[in-house]
């Protein structure tokens, strides 16, 4: 059997372009001083060199590596999102790393190493891939979340997210190690061939798959494995917030959909109701925790809980063979939405902050509109996007994934949804309210990049929502063959 | 022969005492030694299995498992020392500021 | 030759206007945005004229299809456009009296920008007056209840945004935040509606794969009865929000904080018969379940008489029409309830001509007095020297232009105004031969077949109505005025004063549509309906004659009440006297914000007291040492202290707020800030899957 | 009872005692020393299972490298105690709670669902030998480990990058 070949590299080529690019870059940082600029430019031409290889890789369907890498339109999809989280977080960092004065060349380069672990998170077709990939895109996490040190809320943070993380990933090994019991595979097309061939023991695949799941959990940040999210992304410098807000959670999901669509249908039966559970506790905590916050960076924290929420939503309804397609791709949607406006609200949040971990109190966000109505329209767009009302991708992304759910006869799941996105509502209203309706002076921080970033992503929200049908077309497109 | 179930119920007991571990030590770096100890019950159970289904790939696994935990330590011991630097000391209780 | 094609340009006409005068407008000045904004909702107008020209040649109307919207697996949602005689009616209403209002707005805030010392407003105004107009086309022309949905969501957006127009100033124009909070309250209460409206449309999927009325509505017989109850409930929901009835009826009068065309256009005429228009559309699923038609019969019966009797002792012109609206749509919902279809749109549409012409007549009413009071410069040269002292006064008790007690014998000041206003009060009064007669007239015959208890619910409030119209009649025009800002009160111009005419002609004549013996009205939207919804109802003198007689005693009481003997400035209402403890709850509008008050709000606040004092105080007991007094005892006396502090409102949505908030505060005591707690609870989560998982398989 | 059986007995309360001397040890740096004779334990099982090239990789590697990393740190720290132990008990007994639950829910596993397991079989010749993982692993396992070599090199970029001083802020705070 033939392990390797220059096959391989093409099937992989994006990655291996990442990956490589972060190694040069590496060498390049050591060297740049003088030119702090150098770095994240460098950075951003290379990822859009690698959405450029991805763009161009659509609608190619083939395995690497033995089997334990696979492109398709899943991986595709998932990578050119990431693509386009890396590119929007770089371009968030720079102005904003040099006034918090924590500006270091090897923030891109960690940032990109993390964007690869990532991308091969989507990609990967092996149990032992995906650890590692998780583990490629958490460390580096761990570094920056804890970049802004000697700055104590940093610190803290990196400490109990990596403190956690490590926790978590020891569950998820444990899980790896039951379901290669079982099988004797950790191959995702092995697990369900032996699967399908009968098993001695499938208890220990069913536990195999929880822990695996506890470990994902973690990453996406589901309830009860949630707790880390608020005061990680809390102490976190705001752009490493925004770039694991969006990066790690679409990568821990497309690993979640990918490992529990292909390898494990069989045990759906018993898995489905630990997944519904989750999925409820995630939809109705995030949100109710939400309310009670003061503090915006802490109420998107909860916020973006109860979005993994939504996506988890497809995730229950995975071992139904009448709607997985529908819910796979309506996730991936779904996905898609949450990107646009976490970015864009994240860049608001940054034009607000002070310094590091101050100016960010709902209070500081009092007559935005007078002072920069363009910021305060833009986060409107994003607020309205995140509870889902229209014109925006959100509600969009809300609504395939409701009627999905429905399809799939989860009535009770979506209820729980439509509750959660009521409450949800109060408190976005609430920035919006506090944004539009009363006076104040806010600092403002007038960064064009911030600007441009707010506004390119509020005009996407809504003119994509118009354009909803052909993406959702095209999300659908991404899944054929594989789902 | 000895069956795998012992071997399994040996590494289920260390896993949990690592994470017990977790939830009782307040030192970061003990907390820290306690996830090592619960991937090292993994890894137990990885060669175990591997034997049990005649294949060595279970073997490989842990020489993975391994080199992860060492790239965590790096991190993890980088990351104890920047804050005790900071704090003079690893109590993690002591790091409780962000929460609500 | 038909212009159905042309449907589409009722949505896309306003949406021009927004679009211009979102470019433009603020630099072409206010003249240039009320031209643009008026001729956008005109042109769609005549857009709507064309539509009902050509369904007299095809009085089956049709769907036209714009773009595919939605198009995956079973579910297929275009945007399409339902052109039928339904759809044009309310077409031609929101367009119509649009029209009118828009014309009347270019006078009305010409003024009221200046008084709120904020002219650059005024092209704001005219773009969300047109996008709620491009809003509500949506919602009436929509073929599936997704349609309709989107139009609803976008109308309940204008609404919030138009009810907090001026957002940093209370009511009474100082500086403060109750109008804002007036928004969210409206805001809140219809996101309950629209929850139960979502509920009904997940319920219609469910049962019939589609959300498309032409797939749903002929197939009502076919779903178990038990579901189409389940459907029409949740709409009810949907529809007390929208449309303002018990319980949810909460946000309507203080919804008047919008400036008056928007009390006029979205919270009498148009929007809040969006729910009327659900239910009539629905007809099929209402008359497939009898019972669930009973009880939107019972809500909007009671809703009718309840608001009535709240009515009767406000004494704020704007409140009284308020809670008078909140009593025609319990009218029209009643009437739908009971399935008299036609009857209640009948009473939808006359409604809108009277109750649009009294909102701006009271618009014209309060500028009146607002303009004799402080004159701004340049227009009234002579008041200049005593505005000063004025002012000053105004410093202790502010000037309220609303309140009917500052008015009185405004007739000799502002005829125009009187006439048009009297014309108004006596077509919702009932009186023949005006609108109101004929259409109040056929929901009470209907009601007495149908239902006794309905009818005399209605009757009862048919004739509080008549008494408190008179009683507004008597204290704004009749008498000698009570302040001096009434004895100056100027006649407003005439941009105002044509619309209001053109509203008082209709007032009149408008009850011609469905005029009795002929019923063109009921043969127009049979075509619609179908024969079983839509039935001619034959006129029953006795009812005419007992109705009007009501209605002139009420009249008369309220003038042996308020006219014989004019009020004096200063003197208490003489209904207070002589009711004592029942008008006290009149005014205080039966406490029914201070029952929810009590009974949602304060029990949750104590059950979330008794959980962080309780469970906290014993289960985390070694915690209170270091942190938890101080943190948890924070958390509690802040929530305690501010109650649900931002303050969203009163009422049901309040206390949802506040339950919402009392169980995050809980989850939060949670969230502790200790990694090990953390881990204990990824811990937690492990245990519990972990057995569920052994113990289940 | 034969005497691989008892081997593995007292093997495993060893393994088990040294657990739980790391876990209750005062001293961090005898947690560290229990830690090291727990993985030493384990490498001897892995001997046991036909391994013995992850128990060199386990005893260089882990017992060798990574602990004594670790020790380097407690001592450089001069944090090995920490005083006042007794805050916010409740922590305590519900995790032991918890992780009794657990092991009871591993208990009724085993009893009840693999009985005997499989019993191994004696193994191949080179089974476990450094040649054989050396060959899978640059041939079926190759994008994984080529994936470690990066995980290694970001994870020293990250420990680099976080205890490099600045130039700017200069020295302690």
């Amino acid at each position: 059997m033939d392990f390797f070949s220059s096959a391989d590299l093409i099937t992989a080529l994006p990655l291996v372009f990442l990956t490589g690019w972060a190694c040069i870059l590496l060498l390049v940082a050591a060297f740049a001083g003088k030119r702090p600029g150098l770095l994240p430019a460098l950075s951003l031409a290379g990822l859009l060199a690698t959405a450029y290889l991805l763009v161009s890789q659509m609608g190619l369907e083939a395995e690497a590596f033995g089997g334990m890498f696979v492109t398709d339109g899943f991986s595709t999809f998932i990578n050119l999102v990431l693509a386009l989280g890396g590119v929007l977080s770089i371009a968030l960092s720079y102005d904003y790393l040099q006034r918090m004065g924590i500006a270091k060349p090897e923030y891109y380069v960690l940032m990109l190493f993390s964007l690869s672990g990532m991308m091969l998170m989507a990609s990967a077709a092996d149990l032992i891939v995906v650890f590692l990939a998780l583990e490629l895109l958490s460390i580096p996490l761990y570094v920056l979340a804890a970049i802004g040190r000697p700055d104590a809320r940093s610190e803290e943070a990196g400490l109990k997210y990596f403190l956690l993380g490590a926790f978590a990933s020891g569950f998820l090994v444990y899980g790896i190690a039951l379901v290669y019991g079982a099988t004797g595979t950790t191959l995702l097309s092995g697990v369900v061939a032996a699967a399908a061939a009968g098993l001695e023991y499938p208890i220990y695949l069913v536990l195999g798959a929880g822990l695996i799941l506890v470990g994902l959990g973690f990453k996406v940040a589901a309830v009860p494995f949630h707790m880390w999210t608020p005061d990680v992304y809390d102490g976190s410098p705001t752009s490493v917030t925004a770039f694991m807000a969006v990066g790690a959670k679409a990568a821990g999901f497309a690993a979640l959909l990918r490992i529990f669509v292909a390898a494990f249908p069989s045990i759906s039966e018993q898995i489905t109701p630990v997944l519904f559970a989750m999925c409820a506790a995630t939809l109705i905590i995030g949100n109710l925790l939400a309310i009670s916050q003061s503090n915006v960076k802490r109420m998107l924290a909860y916020s973006s809980i109860s979005h993994a929420g939504f996506i988890l939503m497809a995730v229950v309804a995975y071992g139904n063979d009448a709607v997985r397609f529908d819910v796979v791709s309506s996730a991936l949607f779904y996905l898609l939405g949450f990107t646009f406006a976490s970015f864009g609200s994240w860049a608001v949040v940054m034009a607000m902050e002070k310094g590091l971990g101050r100016g960010l109190d709902f209070k500081d966000y009092a007559g935005l509109f007078r002072r920069s109505p363009g910021l305060a329209i833009a986060m409107l767009v994003f607020m309205l996007s995140f509870a889902g009302v229209p014109p925006t991708l959100g509600f969009a992304g809300k609504f395939y994934l409701f009627r999905a759910v429905l399809e799939g006869g989860y009535v009770w799941l979506a209820i729980v949804g439509v509750v959660a996105s009521l409450i949800s509502a109060y408190y976005y209203l609430r920035l919006v309210v506090v944004m539009f309706m009363q006076d104040g002076e806010p600092e403002v921080h007038h960064e064009p990049v911030l600007k441009i970033t707010a506004g390119l992503t509020a005009v996407a929200t809504v003119l994509l929502f118009i354009f909803s049908e052909p993406l959702f077309a095209w999300a659908s497109q991404a899944l054929l063959r594989i789902f | 022969m000895i069956p795998v179930s012992y071997y399994f119920a040996l590494s289920a007991i260390l896993f949990s005492l690592g994470a017990l571990g977790v939830l009782i030590r307040r030192n970061a770096i003990i907390i820290f030694m306690s996830v090592e100890l619960m991937l090292n019950a993994a890894n137990l159970l990885f060669v175990a299995f591997a034997r049990a289904n005649d294949a060595l790939s279970g073997q490989v696994f842990v020489f993975f498992v391994i080199a992860v935990a060492a790239a965590e330590v790096a991190v993890g011991l980088a990351l104890i020392v920047v804050i005790f630097r900071n704090r003079q000391s690893i109590d993690i209780d002591e790091m409780s500021n962000l929460k609500g | 030759m038909d212009a159905f094609a042309l449907v589409p340009w009722i949505v896309f006409f306003p949406l021009i206007g927004l679009v211009v005068n979102l470019a433009f407008g603020r630099r072409l000045g206010e003249k240039f945005s009320a031209i643009v904004g008026t001729l956008a909702v005109l042109s769609a107008f005549v857009v709507a004229v064309l539509q009902l020209l050509s369904l007299q040649a095809h009085p089956h109307g049709a769907v036209v299809p714009l773009a595919d919207w939605i198009n995956i697996g079973s579910l297929q949602i275009p945007w399409a456009f339902n052109v039928d005689t339904l759809s044009v009616t309310m077409m031609l209403v929101v367009s119509g009296v649009g029209t009118l209002i828009h014309i009347y707005a270019a006078g009305y805030m010409h003024y009221d920008v200046r008084y709120k010392e904020d002219p650059g407003s005024f092209t704001r105004f005219f773009i969300y007056l047109n996008l709620f107009i491009a809003a509500m086309m949506i919602l009436v022309s929509g073929n599936s209840y997704l349609m309709l949905f989107v139009g609803w969501e976008g109308v309940g957006l204008c609404s919030f945004l138009l009810i907090g127009f001026w957002y940093s100033r209370n009511p009474d124009g100082s500086k403060g935040l109750l109008n804002s909070q007036a928004a969210k309250k409206a805001f809140v209460a219809n996101r309950v509606g629209d929850f139960g409206f979502l509920l009904a449309m997940f319920l219609t999927f469910w049962a019939f794969g589609s959300l498309s009325f032409d797939q749903v509505l002929p197939n009502a017989a076919s779903v178990d009865p038990r579901i189409i109850m389940a459907i029409t409930l949740c709409m009810l929901i949907g529809v007390t929000g929208k449309s303002a009835q018990l319980p949810l009826y909460v946000w309507l009068p203080d919804a008047m904080a919008g400036p008056t065309p928007v009390s006029a256009l979205i919270h009498a005429a148009t929007m809040v018969t969006a729910g009327v228009y659900l239910v009539v559309r629905s007809a099929p699923l209402f008359g497939a379940v009898p019972e669930a038609g009973n009880i939107v019969a019972i809500v909007g019966a009671v809703t009718a008489l309840f608001a009535a009797t709240i009515a009767v002792a406000q004494n704020d012109i704007k409140k009284v029409l308020a809670y008078s609206t909140i009593s025609q749509l319990g009218f029209m919902v009643a009437a739908v309830g009971i399935g008299a279809y036609v009857a209640g749109m009948f009473h939808l549409v006359t409604h809108a001509f009277f109750k649009a012409l009294l909102f701006l007549g009271s618009g014209s009413v309060i500028l009146a007095l607002e303009r004799a009071h402080h004159p701004l410069d340049g227009h009234h040269d002579e008041h200049h020297d005593d505005h000063h002292d004025e002012h000053h006064d105004d410093h202790h008790a502010p000037f309220d232009p609303q309140d009917m007690r500052n008015m009185g014998g405004l007739r000799k000041q502002i005829p125009t105004t009187y006439r048009v206003y009297l014309i108004g009060a006596l077509a919702l009064a009932g009186l023949p031969p005006l609108a109101g007669f004929f259409s109040k007239d056929e929901i009470l015959t209907d009601a007495l077949h149908a239902n006794m208890l309905v009818w005399v619910l209605l009757t009862a409030a048919a004739f509080l109505t008549a008494f408190y119209m008179g009683r507004q009649i008597w204290l704004v025009f009749f008498g000698e005025a009570r302040t001096k800002a009434a004895k100056e009160a100027v006649e407003s111009p005439s941009t105002m004063l044509i619309p209001l005419g053109i509203l008082a002609a209709l007032s009149v004549f408008g009850g011609l549509i469905n005029v009795p013996v002929l019923h063109p009205f009921t043969d127009w939207l049979e075509h619609t309906l179908g024969h079983d919804f839509a039935h001619a109802t034959v006129f029953n003198f006795g009812v005419a004659i007992f109705s009007t007689v009501l209605a002139l005693i009420a009249i008369y009481i309220s003038w042996r009440l308020y006219g014989r003997k004019p009020l004096a400035a200063g003197e208490a209402d003489p209904l207070q006297q002589r009711l004592g403890f029942a008008f006290k709850g009149m005014q205080n509008k039966w406490w029914v914000d201070e029952l929810y008050d009590a009974i949602i709000i304060q029990p949750y606040r104590r059950l979330a007291a008794f959980l962080a004092d309780v469970v906290d105080w014993r289960f985390w007991h070694d915690w209170v040492h270091d942190t938890l007094i101080g943190r948890g005892f924070g958390a509690l006396a802040r929530f305690l202290a501010e109650p649900v502090d931002m303050g969203v409102i009163d009422g049901i949505s309040r206390g949802l707020a506040a339950l919402a908030k009392g169980l995050g505060r809980g989850f939060s005591l949670l969230q502790s800030g200790y990694v090990r707690n953390y881990a204990l609870m990824v811990f937690f989560g492990v245990v519990l899957m972990i057995g569920y998982l052994v113990f289940s398989s | 009872m034969n005497g691989e059986l008892i081997l593995f007995f007292v093997l495993a309360i060893v393994a088990i005692s040294a657990a739980l001397g790391m876990l209750f040890s005062r001293n961090a740096v005898y947690s560290a020393l229990f830690l090291i004779l727990n993985f030493a334990t384990v490498a001897v099982f892995f001997l046991l299972l036909g391994a013995p090239f992850i128990a060199m990789a386990q005893v260089t590697v882990y017992a060798g490298a990574i602990m004594v990393l670790f020790l380097f740190v407690i001592m450089l720290l001069g944090a090995e105690q920490i005083q006042h132990q007794a805050r916010r008990g409740w922590q305590r007994p519900l995790a032991m709670l918890l992780t009794l639950v657990l092991l009871a829910e591993s208990a009724y596993l085993i009893f009840t669902r693999s009985d005997v397991l499989t019993v191994l079989q004696p193994a191949a010749a080179d089974y476990g030998s450094p040649q054989s993982i050396g060959m899978l692993l640059f041939s079926e396992y190759l994008l994984p480990f080529e994936v470690t070599s990066i995980l290694l090199l970001a994870a020293m970029v990250g420990a680099i990058v976080l205890v490099k001083e600045d130039k700017k802020s200069g020295g302690q705070k």
